[in-house]
């Protein structure tokens, strides 16, 4: 087990670096971080001023990876656009992408299970069949645009939840539900056909061959064979909630990473684009290292 | 010919000879027949593809015309909306039927593109490594777990602020970020049809390994590849809907439906058919892909039965 | 399952959590709304209009704009005094406090002016080094600006640099830039509470407010709230979110006024728009815009009257200066071309395209008025491509010397003098990207404009040089801009002649 | 006196496929006595799994029980609510063990709580009492370490523990009937006789009666006091099973037999030529299995330093186990497969000399699964057509007249050129499979288990088959098996393999009279065999 964390910690770290290295290079010979640092007003020997004193001038090796060291010293450089250590940004701004990510997958959760749970256990049933159309319509539906249409209906024509910002929990309810919204299908027809194919297999016949049927028989011997698989993809949601919130965070004002990073983007603020890049990638592949060894731990046949 | 293929195909006596008589192009066909999504999915999208690209040869209309004397008139169906304007027209006087159909074309052109950029990227990826393993496979692998760590809107936002955007560099960028799921899932194919046994024949009458490649894998992996590119196509359409609603997408005056949702952003209160119409477009574009997509899967998969 | 347990627990607890008080009249808090967000708290650090609201209001400079009659009235200042063309004498008031209750002395005045023009290397205000050669105190509360050159854009500086306390702002090398937010030292009516950077900025009436030209304001509370989205802002001013949004289109204002929810005013603006030709052949040598017919023929070409009336509205109006005509210095009597398509399919073939030509035309704002420029273009053959998106890509372009046309626009927010516009389009072309008119007699005389104190001769070099571009056609000018306002019912908002917000002034109804 | 425990009368199930319905049991009738047995026995999809699902109601969902009555001790059964037959009948009085032990358990849970759950579901008594019971019956299936495999998850053990388990569990209950469908298929050779045994034993010992379905005769005749024969959902005939066997009285039974007979049959002759054709020199391969991330990589010796030759015109059999390392051989003589030390000769030359092309003339397989021989995406022409467009420069006229000639060679006409595989039968497809390793006139040819995905009656027909072809085109077979009747069907001299090593060889006919390894013995002692009565 612990060979094995090790192992998938090393690869983990591996991609880290990777999609580091990729997006430093690319940010830094696409863009002039010498004319991102003097701004829009700046002379032209201003900017070249700027260019030998930040040492812009030098190799983008050597730039890579001193940024690199920065880093791992805790400094995550300045941001051109905010004027701000990146750092202190992302520590600012994380809590409210945490939290809508939490909740937005709890969303996730308490639509996705349920429907999937009824689906599978009436197959092309009503409820099935409804199950479906939700699926395929929350995949058709522009997160934007469903944003847009829930504040016109749930703030302005029926003013029930507020329109925008971050201030408390209740401010959460409907990002949660659009950004949540895009995890359903994915979870839905994975519970779906994980319970279905449970109730197919051999040792449900076992089991209802002893006399179990009914709910007893789906709880107490087919839940849990069905929602290992779901823990992971559950898991893996959650990492992608933290890059996906970039448009619900737009939509709703919810000062969090996404936001950030749109506006650093737009500010071609390369300090903190490229750090949040990073901070994204090791998030996913943080959830993703939880899910195996949550998984491995879950599951018997996987555990050594 | 084709409708004597379709009579022949719905005729009720061929539809009840025995299983084991049909090939299994006659079997998909039966199975299509009977999957209402698959054909309520195709109906809706001939039905969009045909307004979207053949209805503006026939009828004049222009999505460019603008007549800044006429902005924002409502639809036909709201007060003072008229036949002339159908769906009213958007903040520069310009029709926004013909936007919303012109529209079509620009959603495919950037689906079907990038779509076909990344099946290019993931089948070739994911052939090689799922046929010859070890290390290549290893190394793809690799190449993949880089690319789903890496946060793909973001990402996309980024280097579209910076090469800048057309046509083709959106294309480009959600094809390249979008192939994984061909590479996963023709690698799976891949190694799961290397291993049986009529690729040792294959190998043991001599067949080279291009020859094994295209005749016996491709094949076999293309209703997946199919299925796959018919849901990325809707993946695509979305991304770029979503980056062109971000203000970083298609240039103006090209009528994407994500930038007339973000022009009519504005106006949320007070014009919404400007959201609402392209909203429930690009919606009904995408659902009846994905339903397409959901039916090709069934249709294709050996496992499921004719309903 | 522990943490679906917990997960789950979470979610209960947010559904019953209450509504959260929305900030009204009762408590005295005004809530305004701004589209983009405030990084920083320090107007010295940043050049968009929402600083200089927020400057005007928790900062306080030596000289400011009375809106009345668009002239500088001192503000720190009790009096100035011009001793000769390069020195100019200022007296300070006395018992004006910071925030923090310390008094405002010259030693303030100097280590502002001179930690701006010397040791901040991260300076935006390039500007000042041009003209100030050295600040010195001469009492307690008098200071001596020496400059380098005759400058007449003075006030306007002056009104735009905001005085520090001594200090704050850091030594050379080692600057802070986020003092403003973590000193609260600053000396305008209001002052900062608390700041979330993006998100919003927390305001309180400064009740030591000395009697400045500002005035103390009537309400006690003001929350500045970033939300970028437009409609997001409407449908908080719809809800009693906020009480207060600005740059609203007519479109939108109207209709919001019909509900009766809000009022609106569509009042002037000393914005301007007009597109920089690259007359000098920056972007390709002999390329079709280097061509004086060419010019003058996208002159003739865009309907300036009609955009101005249907796309933006309110007061505003087709202009042929490089300026806002009621701005200091802005000569009217220059050479007009009329809308005339005819006209302009005439010159073009003159200047041997009959057929038009390709041209890429960049943008940032405005994509409407944009657009029905490219379509009046189109209508005497010339094939616009436009490349509409973030101001950094334009940025970007132009630095690069690859931009042949765009459109761009000016606020001059509070600043009723040619010279404002002048200075950073006119530029020598070796220190800026923006004069692309190839032509030193434009830079001399526009330039020439803001280096005399003497109002006449100011006038005189301005009216030469606003002739020779209009003659010239570098330029396309296209229309003066209107402000929109959308305000709540609960308050009285009145805007002023320049269209630049005065938050401080707002009173309950 | 014998009371009667189960009567079945006239039962009929019927399947809904795309809306029509499918009768597939047609008046099945059964009765049975208190501790008597009774054995079911038929290909695949005879009905006879399907019949015993319709009366334990575990059949699929688009099956249903037509009509028909099914009295358990005198009280007819097929009318209770299910709450009620779940309730008191299913697992308490009737039990079944199923074919699959590999994925018959749960296997995110022990076997001890699958096995307490089992018991306590229908007895109301403590987890102690259920505890000690379980534990009770694992002794009772000769489990060792009960105590430990308690708390082991069914991944944990192997085939043959996993059926102990499944037979604990169907027993634990005291249950009257046992349901025992094909219990022993799935398993190795070996293992097969015990569990066979053990079950024997355990019923006898509890008193219980059993209802033994298999589609080897010769394993319920060994097994069953009665046989009942069933063929597309009809029974043909039933009976004592020495009745059955002796004196059939249909002609299906009487093929059923005719291939138990068949195979038994000695008609060897001993090979003669002595021309060295193949020569196998001290091959070894290890596999590495890197298999997933969670497990550790494991390095499996599929073949140890294995030599044997192949003489022209003589057919040599491969047998062993799953696992022995036969296949491997096979893929590496074929040239198929890289071998990591020793030498393969083919007349005289090494075999990865050759070049693909070369090779193919003179070597070729086939495979065991008829499903995934044929690629299903072309047709029987392209399938059997392709290796002369490879490897030779016919013109078309001439290769059709090829193909059509070697498909009349193994049987089939000429229709099946247009066919698609899934249009095909397993056998058909095994006859194309043979067609397209022929039809380049290979001297040798490779037959990795062909028969053994196959029903008996088709298996006899292919093991015909290869044995016409191999006088009629000369032609030396390389025979890969498990199964000793085949071998000693077809073959002229045995090579036994285990744990990839050759632990004996030599004349069939010696080998399986006088097996001198204890292995060897074992894997002839495991094999039921119906002596044909004259």
């Amino acid at each position: 087990m612990l060979k094995f964390v090790a192992g998938r910690f090393l690869v983990s770290l591996a991609v880290a670096f990777t999609i580091s290295f990729v997006t430093f290079f690319f940010l830094n010979i696409f863009t002039d971080p010498a004319q991102a640092v003097a701004g829009e007003e700046a002379l032209f020997e201003e900017i070249e001023q700027i260019r030998t004193q930040y040492g812009f001038d030098r190799p983008i090796l050597t730039r890579y990876f001193e940024w690199l060291g920065g880093i791992f010293t805790g400094d995550f450089g300045v941001s051109y656009y905010w004027n701000k250590p990146v750092g202190t940004l992302l520590l600012e701004r994380a809590p409210q992408t945490i939290k809508l990510a939490l909740m937005s997958v709890s969303v996730t959760i308490m639509v996705a299970i349920p429907l999937g749970i009824f689906a599978a256990l009436n197959p092309n049933s009503i409820i099935d069949r409804f199950a479906l159309s939700v699926a395929v319509s929350a995949q058709a539906i522009p997160n934007f645009w469903l944003g847009l249409i829930l504040i016109i209906i749930f703030s302005v024509t029926f003013p029930i939840f507020p329109v925008s910002g971050d201030k408390t929990y209740y401010h959460f309810i409907l990002p949660s539900v659009v950004l949540g919204t895009s995890s359903v299908p994915p979870v839905m027809r994975l519970m779906r056909t994980g319970l279905l194919d449970v109730i197919n297999s051999d040792y449900i016949r076992t089991a209802r061959s002893i006399g179990f049927s009914g709910w007893r028989l789906v709880t107490k011997h087919a839940l849990r064979n069905a929602v290992l698989p779901i823990i992971s993809v559950i898991a893996v949601q959650l990492g992608h909630k933290f890059g996906g919130s970039l448009i619900t965070e737009s939509v709703f004002a919810i000062n969090g990473l996404g936001r950030l990073a749109l506006l650093s983007i737009l500010g071609a603020d390369i300090p903190t684009v490229q750090i949040l890049i990073f901070v994204f990638a090791i998030t996913f592949i943080v959830f993703n290292l939880l899910s195996d060894i949550l998984n491995a731990y879950l599951d018997p046949r996987l555990r050594l | 010919m084709i409708l004597k293929y379709i009579f022949r195909h719905t005729n009720p006596d061929f539809l009840n000879r025995d299983l084991e008589k049909l090939t299994p192009k006659d079997i998909m066909f039966r199975k299509a027949i009977y999957h209402s999504g698959f054909k309520f999915g195709l109906l809706l999208l001939s039905t969009i593809t045909f307004i979207g690209v053949f209805v503006p040869f026939f009828v004049d209309m222009s999505p460019y015309d603008q007549d800044i004397s006429k902005r924002l008139l409502p639809p036909v169906w709201s007060e003072g909306g008229s036949w002339k304007y159908i769906f009213g027209t958007d903040g520069n006087g310009r029709d926004y039927l013909a936007r919303i159909i012109y529209g079509t074309r620009v959603s495919l052109t950037i689906g079907i593109g990038a779509a076909t950029v990344g099946m290019l990227i993931g089948v070739t990826l994911g052939v090689i490594a799922g046929y010859f393993g070890g290390i290549v496979d290893q190394v793809v692998s690799y190449i993949l777990t880089c690319q789903l760590a890496l946060p793909g809107i973001l990402f996309l936002l980024t280097i579209i602020s910076i090469v800048g955007s057309s046509l083709t560099v959106v294309i480009l960028v959600i094809g390249v970020l979008h192939w994984t799921l061909f590479l996963v899932v023709t690698r799976a194919a891949t190694q799961r049809i290397r291993n049986l046994d009529y690729i040792t024949a294959a190998d043991a009458i001599g067949a080279r390994k291009t020859n094994i490649i295209f005749t016996d894998i491709l094949p076999n992996v293309l209703n997946q590849i199919i299925v796959i590119f018919t849901l990325e196509v809707g993946v695509a359409i979305l991304a770029e809907a979503t980056i062109s609603f971000l203000g970083l997408g298609i240039q103006p005056p090209t009528p994407s439906w994500g930038v007339l949702i973000a022009e009519g952003k504005e106006a949320i209160f007070f014009q919404p058919w400007l959201i609402i119409l392209p909203g429930i477009a690009l919606f009904l574009l995408v659902i009846s892909i994905n339903m397409l997509g959901d039916g090709l899967r069934d249709i294709t998969d050996p496992n499921t039965s004719i309903e | 399952m522990k943490v679906l347990r917990d997960i789950f627990i979470m979610s209960i607890v947010f559904v019953l959590s209450p509504f959260i008080a929305v900030a009204d009249k009762s408590d005295d808090t005004l809530v305004i709304a701004f589209t983009r967000e405030i990084t920083n708290l320090d107007y010295n650090y940043g050049t968009k209009t929402e600083y200089i609201i927020l400057g005007d209001m928790i900062d306080d400079s030596l000289f400011y704009v009375e809106p009345e009659n668009l002239s500088y009235a001192p503000s720190l200042a009790s009096d100035f005094n011009i001793v000769n063309e390069t020195t100019i004498d200022v007296n300070l008031k006395q018992g004006v406090k910071f925030h923090d209750g310390s008094e405002m002395t010259a030693e303030d005045v100097v280590y502002t002016f001179n930690f701006i023009n010397k040791n901040d290397k991260n300076r935006r205000h390039s500007k000042v080094s041009g003209w100030l050669d050295s600040i010195e105190r001469t009492g307690k509360y008098s200071v001596r600006f020496n400059l380098k050159t005759p400058y007449a854009n003075f006030f306007n500086d002056c009104y735009r640099i905001k005085i520090r306390k001594k200090g704050i702002m850091g030594t050379e090398g080692n600057w802070i830039d986020d003092a403003q937010a973590t000193s609260n030292t600053g000396l305008g009516p209001y002052k900062v509470i608390s700041f979330e950077p993006g998100v919003e900025v927390v305001l309180e009436r400064n009740e030591e407010y000395f009697n400045g030209p500002k005035g103390k304001p009537a309400i006690k509370n003001l929350i500045i709230r970033s939300i970028p989205d437009m409609g997001t802002q409407q449908a908080e001013l719809m809800s009693g979110g906020i009480h207060w949004m600005y740059n609203v289109k007519k479109d939108i204002g109207e209709a919001m006024a019909k509900t009766g929810k809000a009022d609106y005013q569509l009042g002037p603006s000393l914005r301007v728009g007009f597109l920089v030709l690259d007359a000098g052949g920056y972007s390709g040598e002999g390329n079709p815009i280097t061509k004086l017919e060419v010019r003058r023929a996208m002159n003739h070409a865009i309907n300036r009257n009609s955009i101005a009336t249907n796309l933006i509205g309110g007061p505003a109006k087709a202009i042929h200066t490089a300026c806002n005509p009621v701005v200091f210095g802005c000569f009217q009597d220059v050479m007009k071309y009329e809308y005339n398509p005819e006209k302009a399919k005439e010159l073009l073939a003159q200047a041997g395209y009959p057929n038009g030509f390709d041209l890429e035309l960049y943008s940032y704002r405005d994509k409407e008025a944009a657009l029905a420029m490219v379509d009046d273009l189109a209508k005497v053959g010339i094939n616009v491509s436009l490349k509409h998106g973030k101001l950094a890509v334009l940025n970007k372009a132009r630095k690069a010397r690859q931009i042949r046309a765009y459109f761009g626009t000016w606020g001059s927010s509070a600043s009723p003098d040619t010279a404002t516009i002048s200075n950073i389009h006119w530029r020598n072309p070796k220190k800026g990207d923006r004069n692309l008119s190839g032509d030193p007699k434009v830079n001399e005389l526009m330039l020439g404009g803001e280096q005399t104190l003497d109002k006449e001769e100011r006038k005189r070099l301005y009216a030469e040089g606003l002739k020779l571009i209009a003659e010239q056609a570098y330029w396309v000018p296209l229309w003066s801009y209107s402000e929109g306002v959308l305000s709540s019912k609960d308050i009285n908002f009145v805007q002023d002649p320049d269209g630049y917000p005065r938050i401080w002034k707002t009173t309950w109804k | 006196m014998e009371t009667t425990l189960l009567e079945i009368k006239n039962l009929n199930i019927s399947f809904n496929i795309s809306k029509n319905i499918v009768n597939t049991v047609d008046n099945f009738s059964l009765t049975l006595k208190e501790k008597e047995t009774i054995g079911i026995v038929g290909e695949s999809g005879s009905g006879k799994t399907i019949s015993m699902l319709g009366l334990t109601r575990l059949l699929p969902k688009q099956a249903f029980v037509d009509k028909g009555s099914i009295l358990f001790k005198g009280r007819d059964i097929s009318n209770i609510s299910n709450k009620e037959f779940y309730q008191t009948i299913s697992g308490k009085k009737i039990s079944m063990i199923f074919q699959e032990p590999m994925t018959a358990l749960n296997p995110v849970y022990t076997i001890g709580r699958q096995l307490m759950a089992t018991y306590l579901f229908h007895n109301d008594v403590s987890r102690n009492s259920a505890y000690n019971r379980a534990i009770d019956f694992l002794d009772k299936v000769q489990l060792t370490n009960v105590k430990e495999r308690m708390a082991q998850y069914p991944h944990q053990l192997s085939g043959g523990q996993r059926q102990r388990v499944m037979i604990a569990m169907a027993l634990i209950n005291s249950p009257e009937l046992l349901i025992a469908d094909e219990p022993t298929t799935a398993l190795d050779v070996t293992v097969q006789k015990e569990i066979v045994g053990l079950i024997q034993k355990l019923i006898e010992n509890l008193g219980m009666a059993m209802i033994f379905i298999s589609h080897d005769l010769g394993l319920v005749s060994k097994t069953c006091e009665n046989i009942i024969v069933m063929e597309k959902g009809l029974i043909l005939e039933s009976g004592k099973a020495e009745n059955v066997l002796t004196r059939p009285k249909e002609n299906y039974t009487k093929n059923l037999l005719k291939c138990l007979w068949s195979l038994d049959v000695d008609h060897k002759k001993i090979h003669k030529d002595r021309t060295l054709l193949l020569d196998v020199k001290n091959i070894s391969k290890s596999y590495q299995l890197t298999g997933s991330i969670l497990k550790p990589k494991k390095i499996i010796n599929a073949v140890r330093n294995v030599s044997f030759e192949i003489f022209k015109g003589e057919t040599l059999a491969i047998v062993g186990e799953s696992g022995s390392g036969k296949s491997t051989v096979a893929k590496i003589i074929n040239g198929l497969t890289k071998m990591d030390s020793g030498d393969v000769l083919l007349e005289g030359k090494k075999i990865d000399s050759y070049s693909p092309l070369e090779r193919a003339l003179r070597i070729q397989p086939v495979f065991q699964d008829p499903y995934s021989t044929l690629n299903p995406n072309h047709t029987i022409g392209f399938i059997v057509r392709r290796p002369l467009l490879l490897n030779t420069s016919l013109s078309s006229y001439e290769i059709e007249t090829k193909v059509e000639k070697t498909l009349n060679l193994v049987g089939l006409s000429e229709n099946f050129i247009n066919r698609f595989p899934s249009q095909l039968s397993g056998g058909q497809r095994q006859r194309v499979a043979i067609a397209r390793a022929i039809i380049l006139e290979p001297k040798i040819l490779i037959c990795d288990e062909p028969t053994s995905s196959l029903d008996v009656t088709i298996q006899s027909q292919i093991l015909d088959l290869l044995n016409e072809l191999k006088e009629r085109l000369k032609i030396t077979i390389v025979l890969i098996s498990h199964n000793i009747s085949v071998v000693k069907f077809l073959s002229d001299r045995v090579l036994v393999m285990n744990n990839g090593e050759i632990l004996e060889s030599g004349n069939t006919l010696s080998i399986i009279n006088k097996p001198n390894n204890n292995y060897t013995k074992k894997l002839m002692s495991a094999i039921f065999t119906v002596k044909k009565k004259v």
